[in-house]
């Protein structure tokens, strides 16, 4: 088992817990956390797809030896954005939890049942 | 010449005709135990009710019912053959024709009746027409083996295909004969099927209002009516070869009716509907089932 | 013409107003003891059919209404036969407030059955004697009603509103 | 071309009345003008076998011009012009002419349509604005017949658009052809998918439940056209499919042709059932509508010469005497604002002219000579005698006295017996119905002493596909089994007539008599005594018929989609309104599709 | 020429600007969305003879593709972003007569129209992904932007499958960038061959969930109803005819042109045939009109899905023919149910159908304009739908599934049935007067015009859907106009 394997299971395991608490979170704001969790994982299961053992960052340098061993820079930029965008989201989100509060008056997800059928 | 024909040939049916209403109330007179009016009787009343003063008409169609009943019923017996005997003999004397023109009479006397207001009146025509669904359908299902049977639609061909006596369609489709026998008995308006009258019930139903030669023109209505209904079942039925066997057919088919009527209660209206759907309408049937078997 | 007053005679259908006691005298009439019918007598149904009235006894205010009606609506010639003794005079009712004494004075009757009951010989005899005056042409009081109108109507607003019960012309 | 210009005309006067017209008078004038245009450019140019291609894109569409678009394109152009009249006494708006010359655009293209998607195009736009035409409606309940009629009228389309989609897939062919050639029992369910649209327009049971209510809860002039004339689209239709489509249909599938003539006498003779049956005078027409059009299929399943050609006239007398006896019940409404039969009575004296229309409407729908009804229905039961079924001629039969129950109902309830009080000031129904009335009587009679004149048009149409069989001239009509010469019919029935008429007027004298001098045991009534018998008529037939009356195909359309209704429930669960429980389902099917894959990752 | 990058560019310049303008003025702000809108119409417009065959690629820092991000639009692409702009710029002018608002909703509002726009121009995979999330995010204010309990609970709902579905959609990219090492849409398509098929499966079911979610496919679209419920009528408008043809435009792109309608397009077929009955079924008995719309909306998606995913079946361009129609038939038939929809309720937010009894004779435009909206989805002659529903049946027979024409009409006629009843409902009986603004009422005239006026002569819409479904069927034409010849 080496590291990247290490990693993968781990962000997965992000993954699945973030699922698993929207799943069963009652409260809005865990609910976010979840997603949130999920986000995370996803970010550094990412990074890990880019990561390259004992590589080196993928800067331009006169040592061309160097650029034999260097970590896929593209994933990284991707999550950078994708962090972004998680935040954004999870800001909007919240925004809305706190006029849901303000409305229902509760932040359990299970009172939320004005709207079916 | 001919017009003087068709006048002299409708006033021979209709005298006919008012003498089988005499028979008819001497029969049942006779089966009452009674001595009954002479046979002519109903030529004086049709002589006397044409000689009244007066009659009240409600309308221009109150006016004209009798007049439009007896139009129906004159124009159908020309296009019925009286045995091998008919004034428009190039026509053939077509059973639907005949069948359409037998309906002219009873509208025109509906829609006359109708115009008066008066409520009995009305219902014994909606009586009168409900009693069409029963009797009328009987006698058309009746009928047709025979019709089918000789394949053509003509009663002129009817009677003649029949020829004599083992060949009478009564005795080849003995069930639609049965069946035929029920629907004359309603289509003759007698009892048991007498509701359209009803003279204790509905005062005469459609004839309330029709007073003076009003009533004339119904009675010689009737007159006309008993020869040409019992006449189409006897054509149909004996194929009467001459106008005299004809006449003796009908006679004797009317006979067996007011016989009936002279013996019987009244249904009530939806007693008499369905009672045609009972049993006759079987008969019917298999009449209808026995020339297919025999083709 | 002489055809129309022969069959006019001899076919005389009858609308029996059967308000009285009489009534109980036709059925015997009608049917197979003496059946009038062989004379060409008949009972219709409503008045446009009938040439002959026949009142059957005492007439009451309340009936005399319908009687006069039910004249009215019969179509011309028209007979009237007053059968028994209260509508000649009012019979034994002759002190009762309600019953009509005089039949002849709300319409014209041609001829009158006296007796209490009179027996249905009686009613046949009375028949063939109508047949008769029709022959003759003296059956004409059906006449003397549209003569004297003004006159039938004088007496008749006398017991009860003419105007709602006479038929309008 | 000119087919083109003709829906030009019509669809542009649609638009000139909806934008030109806040005034009446230029309305109605605008409508008449541009269907006169429309019909005379249709009446001079239209010739059987005309041929015109239009290019959308994707979709070619083909016109064509037959015998049979002439026949019913005169019907329905006629009948328009009757509606037309009607309408300039109808509350009328721009909208109302719009929709009503776009039905008739989409029935006029019907009948030019040769391929069958420009046919299921034109075919919806009738079937649309009719709708619309019935949504704005007289009463409360129009939305609701409206409603009705569109599900119907749509699902009789989507059928057909089925059939059309399994032919051109069957056939590679999208034009109105014969299928009869496919192998297997898929043209059958062809034939029956085209047929269905045909059949709900005209009202064969069990698909005629739109038809009472639509007929009757639509504006009343739009009724004559409705059912005079929309009606013939159906019947156009039956020949379409059965003649064009399905050529072999007799030695294919005979007993689909029984079935079909069997509804058709079982629709006759319901529908006149349930028309003696009803209150209301349009819902009486309506169910007579029905039982008329049933003899009409009757005719196309015996599928024989004389059959046809009766099936066709009687098609064509259904729309002379159906409008007329709409157009003067239109008429009657216009006056009384009733069409309760219990709340009439006693008109003839008011509206003679409108009487003497209904009384001869009612005449030729019962089919006493010497009408336009006799021709068909004597041909017709001659035909179904000569096929043998013995019981089905009973059966319509049957059906025909029913008619002669409800004529007598609608007339007696509305013209005769004792005058409301409330209708003592009524007057004459006013100059357009009253031209109506009279421009229908004109073939009423002539067609029925000389219905020569339109069976020679109908052979033209029907002899290409049937072998000619049926004698006939001007005057006569001969078959196998008998003959008939209708002016001697007619002759003799006017003489009669005639001499009884002098009969009554050698013999004594009458005098009028007033409505209160009736017959009422002798009482005295006043002018206000409720005289009419109308409420009930014909009441104790319901003890006659017992239960069976209480059936209705209704009430199993009803069952049938309750159980629709329970599905959709069902499949509405489905959205619990518990966001983890959304979020349950994508995990879910990430998973299932996951495992499903499983294998092959 | 304008470089259509600026339809981009400058969205994001105005929705920036906005709070600035709205310190200044409370008024100014709503005049900023059309004003952006309307340039950036003319900015597509002036690139229109540009695009011709394959697509029209603008690359960023001059830099060829593969690498860095490029905008490809091609003739789909660009009519997807003219109907997305035109349909945005109806909505903006409807913007200007409503209430005034929080200027951030005029900022949200010009994100998302950006967002889709965004969607339909980029030729690269993770922009598309972050437009996408841009889309999406803005969706969720939009939704919320009422501010009332149903509001806010369908925005958070949304907002939960969204961001789970788009976080796949994410995974789904890296997992192709791991396997060709490329984020351009051509060039993975270009190198999609050499991917073993576990891989592929794998992204492709990421990308379905992904894209479902936003496209309403079956088990995913569960957020679907109650977001349309809760948003307001414009917003509804707003999710059905720009966000979900958004979504259409990302489908076809990755299904067909990126896998090459490689397996999740048959799953799509399934789903899309299963979504369309399901949500047809469900509006079946729907009380709540707006809530009717939304299942109704979700099976014209449903409908439209199965028949693009059908190009599995049978390669034939009509097909995509007739997913534009439908699409467009969509965008502005259920538009305009919407609007009229919020119409005929006069603003009180009361959809059930008893509420509206009597509004359409009361306000007999909106009624009319209902009326309208209801036909063109029906399929009804003289509306454009007849045409779009024509194609999709006809495609469906191309592709051989002749019997489900009949499955399909069956379904439909559960549209005639519960359009037909919520059309004599407004039709029948009294109902309270209510007056429509004029701007409202000629935005809702607008969208009925193009209704009518193309299903009266649809030529013009054909040629046009033509050629996109054209651009969009020669996927080799679109690689190598990106990569260059090869």
């Amino acid at each position: 088992m080496n590291a990247g394997h290490l990693f993968y299971g781990s962000s997965v395991f992000l993954m699945v817990m973030g699922v698993f608490i929207a799943l069963t979170g009652k409260h809005l704001i865990k609910i976010l956390l979840g997603i949130d969790l999920f986000d995370v994982g996803l970010n550094l299961l990412i990074i890990s797809f880019g990561y390259v053992n004992g590589g080196t960052a993928p800067i331009f340098s006169r040592y061309p030896h160097v650029f034999k061993n260097v970590v896929d820079p593209v994933p990284q930029a991707l999550v950078l954005t994708a962090i972004v965008i998680g935040v954004a989201e999870i800001a909007m989100g919240l925004a809305i939890v706190m006029r849901i509060k303000e409305k229902f008056g509760t932040c359990n997800i299970s009172k939320l049942k004005e709207l079916k059928w | 010449m001919s017009i003087l024909y068709f006048f002299l040939y409708l006033l021979l049916v209709t005298i006919v005709g008012l003498l089988y209403m005499g028979v008819a109330r001497k029969v049942t007179a006779h089966v009452q135990n009674r001595y009954g009016p002479p046979i002519y009787q109903p030529i004086l009343d049709v002589l006397k009710l044409f000689g009244k003063k007066d009659a009240a008409s409600h309308g221009v169609m109150h006016t004209l019912g009798p007049v439009i009943a007896y139009t129906g019923i004159g124009a159908t017996l020309l296009f019925l053959p009286l045995g091998n005997h008919t004034p428009l003999l190039h026509f053939n004397g077509d059973l639907f024709v005949v069948l359409y023109l037998l309906v002219v009479g009873p509208l025109g006397m509906a829609l006359g009746a109708g115009e008066s207001a008066n409520s009995n009146a009305t219902i014994g025509i909606a009586r009168a027409l409900s009693m069409m669904l029963g009797y009328e359908i009987i006698f058309f299902m009746a009928t047709l083996p025979v019709f089918y049977a000789n394949h053509t639609a003509s009663i002129y061909k009817v009677i003649l295909a029949q020829g004599t006596f083992p060949k009478w369609a009564a005795i080849m489709y003995p069930i639609s004969f049965i069946a035929g026998l029920f629907a004359v008995q309603g289509l003759l308006g007698e009892k048991p099927f007498e509701l359209v009258i009803a003279p204790h019930e509905i005062a005469s139903g459609p004839m309330v209002e029709y007073g003076g030669k009003f009533l004339g023109f119904l009675q010689i209505w009737h007159a006309v009516g008993i020869i040409v209904e019992t006449g189409l079942f006897v054509d149909i039925f004996f194929g009467p070869q001459n106008i005299l066997w004809f006449f003796v057919g009908t006679f004797f088919v009317f006979l067996a009716s007011v016989l009936v009527n002279a013996v019987m209660p009244r249904f009530r209206i939806e007693q008499a509907v369905r009672f045609y759907w009972g049993i006759p309408l079987l008969f019917a049937i298999l009449g209808i089932l026995q020339v297919y078997l025999w083709r | 013409m002489k055809l129309f007053k022969f069959s006019q005679s001899r076919s005389l259908w009858m609308m029996h107003f059967c308000t009285g006691c009489g009534a109980v005298e036709l059925p015997p009439t009608m049917t197979s003891r003496f059946d009038m019918e062989r004379f060409g007598i008949m009972p219709m149904a409503t008045p446009r059919q009938s040439d002959l009235l026949l009142i059957t006894g005492y007439l009451t205010i309340k009936t005399l209404k319908r009687v006069v009606r039910a004249y009215e609506q019969m179509p011309t010639p028209r007979y009237v036969i007053g059968f028994g003794s209260c509508t000649i005079n009012g019979g034994m009712y002759w002190d009762s407030y309600n019953v009509i004494k005089k039949l002849e004075l709300y319409i014209p009757v041609d001829l009158y059955i006296n007796g209490c009951m009179p027996r249905p010989e009686a009613i046949i005899d009375a028949f063939l004697k109508l047949r008769e005056m029709i022959a003759k042409g003296e059956a004409n009081a059906w006449k003397k009603y549209i003569e004297n109108y003004e006159w039938y109507k004088k007496n008749q607003s006398e017991v009860f509103d003419v105007e709602k019960w006479s038929v309008k012309k | 071309m000119t087919m083109f210009y003709i829906l030009l005309v019509f669809i542009l006067t649609g638009l000139l009345t909806l934008f030109l017209g806040p005034i009446k008078v230029l309305r109605n004038i605008v409508a008449l003008l541009g269907y006169l245009a429309g019909s005379a450019l249709f009446i001079y140019n239209i010739k059987p076998g005309l041929i015109y291609s239009l290019n959308i894109r994707v979709y070619n569409i083909h016109f064509e011009s037959g015998f049979s678009t002439v026949f019913f394109g005169i019907i329905i152009l006629a009948v328009f012009l009757i509606f037309l009249l009607a309408s300039f006494h109808e509350e009328n708006d721009g909208a109302y002419y719009l929709f009503a010359f776009l039905t008739l655009t989409g029935a006029i293209g019907v009948l030019f349509a040769k391929d069958l998607i420009s046919f299921f195009f034109l075919f919806e736009t009738m079937s649309l604005f009719s709708f619309l035409m019935v949504l704005k409606g007289k009463n409360k309940n129009s939305p609701k017949s409206a409603f009705k009629y569109l599900v119907w009228s749509v699902f009789g389309g989507y059928a057909f658009l089925f059939g059309t989609f399994l032919k051109v897939y069957t056939t590679h062919s999208v034009m109105i052809g014969d299928i009869s050639f496919i192998g297997g029992h898929i043209k059958l369910l062809i034939l029956l998918l085209i047929l269905t649209p045909f059949m709900v327009k005209a009202a064969l049971m069990p698909f005629h439940l739109w038809a009472p209510d639509a007929y009757s809860d639509s504006k009343d002039a739009f009724t004559v056209f409705f059912s005079g004339g929309l009606s013939k689209i159906g019947i156009f239709g039956y020949f379409i499919a059965l003649f064009k489509i399905f050529t072999e249909i007799a030695s294919k599938y005979p007993w689909f042709l029984t079935v079909i003539a069997w509804l058709g006498g079982i629709t006759a003779t319901l529908a006149g059932i349930y028309a003696f049956m009803q209150d209301d005078a349009k819902k009486l027409l309506a169910y007579s509508s029905i039982s008329q059009l049933g003899y009409v299929a009757v005719g196309f399943g015996i599928y024989t010469h004389y059959s046809v050609v009766a099936a066709f006239f009687h098609a064509l007398g259904h729309a002379v005497y159906e409008s007329l006896l709409f157009l003067v019940v239109a008429g009657v409404y216009y006056r009384v604002k009733t069409t309760d039969l219990r709340k009439m009575g006693g008109l003839i004296k008011k509206m003679p002219l409108s009487f003497i229309g209904l009384l001869f409407g009612i005449i030729a729908t019962s089919g006493i000579p010497p009408t336009i009804g006799f021709p068909s229905k004597w041909l017709l039961y001659e035909a179904v005698i000569m096929k043998g079924d013995l019981l089905l001629t009973s059966l319509v039969f049957f059906a025909s006295i029913t008619a002669f129950l409800y004529s007598y109902k609608l007339v007696h309830s509305i013209f005769l017996g004792k005058l409301h009080k409330e209708h003592r000031d009524v007057k004459e129904a006013p100059l357009g119905y009253a031209t109506g009335i009279i421009l229908l009587l004109i073939p009423l009679f002539v067609l029925g002493v000389a219905p020569g004149i339109a069976v020679k048009h109908i052979d033209y149409i029907i002899r290409f596909y049937l072998k000619p069989e049926l004698g006939y001239n001007l005057t006569t009509m001969t078959t196998p089994l008998g003959h008939v010469n209708f002016p001697v019919v007619g002759i003799v029935m006017v003489s009669m007539f005639v001499l009884s008429l002098i009969i009554y007027f050698i013999f004594g004298s009458t005098y009028k008599a007033d409505q209160t001098d009736n017959y009422t045991a002798t009482e005295a009534i006043s002018d206000d005594f409720e005289l009419h018998y109308a409420g009930e008529f014909y009441g104790f037939m319901r003890k006659a018929f017992g239960r069976p009356l209480k059936w209705s195909f209704e009430k199993l359309l009803n069952a049938f989609l309750k159980l629709f209704a329970f599905i959709g429930e069902i499949a509405r669960g489905f959205y619990m309104g518990d966001a983890r429980v959304y979020l349950f389902y994508l995990v879910l099917f990430f998973s299932l599709l996951a495992y499903l894959m499983g294998g092959k990752l | 020429m304008v470089s259509p990058i600026l339809v981009i560019a400058l969205s994001l310049f105005f929705a920036f600007v906005i709070p600035l303008l709205g310190m200044l003025s409370k008024k100014l702000p709503r005049w900023v969305p059309p004003i952006s809108i309307l340039v950036n119409l003319l900015i597509l417009l002036s690139n229109m003879d540009k695009i011709s065959g394959g697509a029209m690629l603008i690359t960023t820092a001059g830099i060829k593709p593969p690498i860095a991000i490029n905008l490809a639009i091609d003739r789909f692409g660009f009519l997807f972003a003219l109907l997305i702009q035109t349909v945005g710029f109806l909505l903006s002018i409807y913007y200007l007569a409503q209430d005034t608002k929080d200027e951030r909703f005029y900022m949200l509002f010009l994100l998302n129209i950006l967002g889709a726009s965004g969607i339909v121009m980029t030729g690269d995979l993770f922009n598309s992904f972050v437009f996408l999330e841009i889309l999406e995010i803005s969706s969720f204010g939009l939704v919320a932007v009422q501010k009332d309990k149903k509001s806010l609970e369908g925005a958070f709902k949304y907002m939960m499958i969204g961001a789970i579905g788009s976080s796949l959609y994410l995974l789904g990219i890296i997992v192709l960038y791991l396997s060709t090492g490329s984020l351009n849409m051509a060039d993975i398509a270009r190198l999609m061959p050499n991917i073993p098929d576990s891989i592929k499966l794998f992204a492709g079911l990421l990308f379905l969930i992904g894209i479902g979610v936003e496209v309403e496919l079956f088990p995913l679209n569960a957020w679907a109803p109650d977001a349309y419920e809760g948003a307001q009528d414009s917003i509804s408008t707003q999710l059905s005819s720009i966000i979900s043809k958004a979504g259409i435009y990302l489908a076809a792109r990755i299904f067909f042109t990126i896998f090459n309608g490689f397996y999740a397009l048959e799953v799509v077929l399934y789903l899309g045939i299963i979504t369309f009955i399901i949500a047809e079924l469900a509006a079946l008995m729907q009380k709540n009109v707006k809530r009717m719309l939304a299942y109704s909306s979700i099976g014209q998606m449903g409908l439209l899905l199965f028949v693009f995913a059908l190009i599995s079946k049978r390669a034939d361009i009509f097909i995509f023919t007739t997913i534009i129609l439908l699409a467009l038939n969509h965008a502005f038939g259920k538009g305009l149910l919407f609007l009229s929809l919020g119409a005929l309720t006069g603003g009180t937010r009361e959809y059930y159908i008893d509420s509206l009894k009597g509004s359409g004779k009361s306000n007999v435009l909106a009624g009319l304009l209902f009326t309208m909206g209801a036909f063109t989805i029906l399929g009804m002659p003289f509306f454009f739908g007849f045409w779009s529903k024509i194609s999709a049946l006809i495609s469906i027979m191309k592709a051989g599934y002749v019997y489900l024409i009949g499955l399909v009409l069956l379904v439909s006629l559960f549209e005639i049935y519960y359009y037909g009843r919520v059309i004599v409902n407004i039709f029948s009986g009294e109902g309270k007067a209510q007056k429509t603004g004029f701007i409202y009422a000629s935005i809702m005239v607008i969208f009925a015009l193009f209704i009518i006026a193309f299903g009266v002569w649809p030529h013009p819409v054909f040629s046009f859907a033509h050629k996109a479904a054209v651009a969009l069927f020669e996927r080799t034409t679109y690689i190598t106009s990106i990569m260059g010849g090869m």
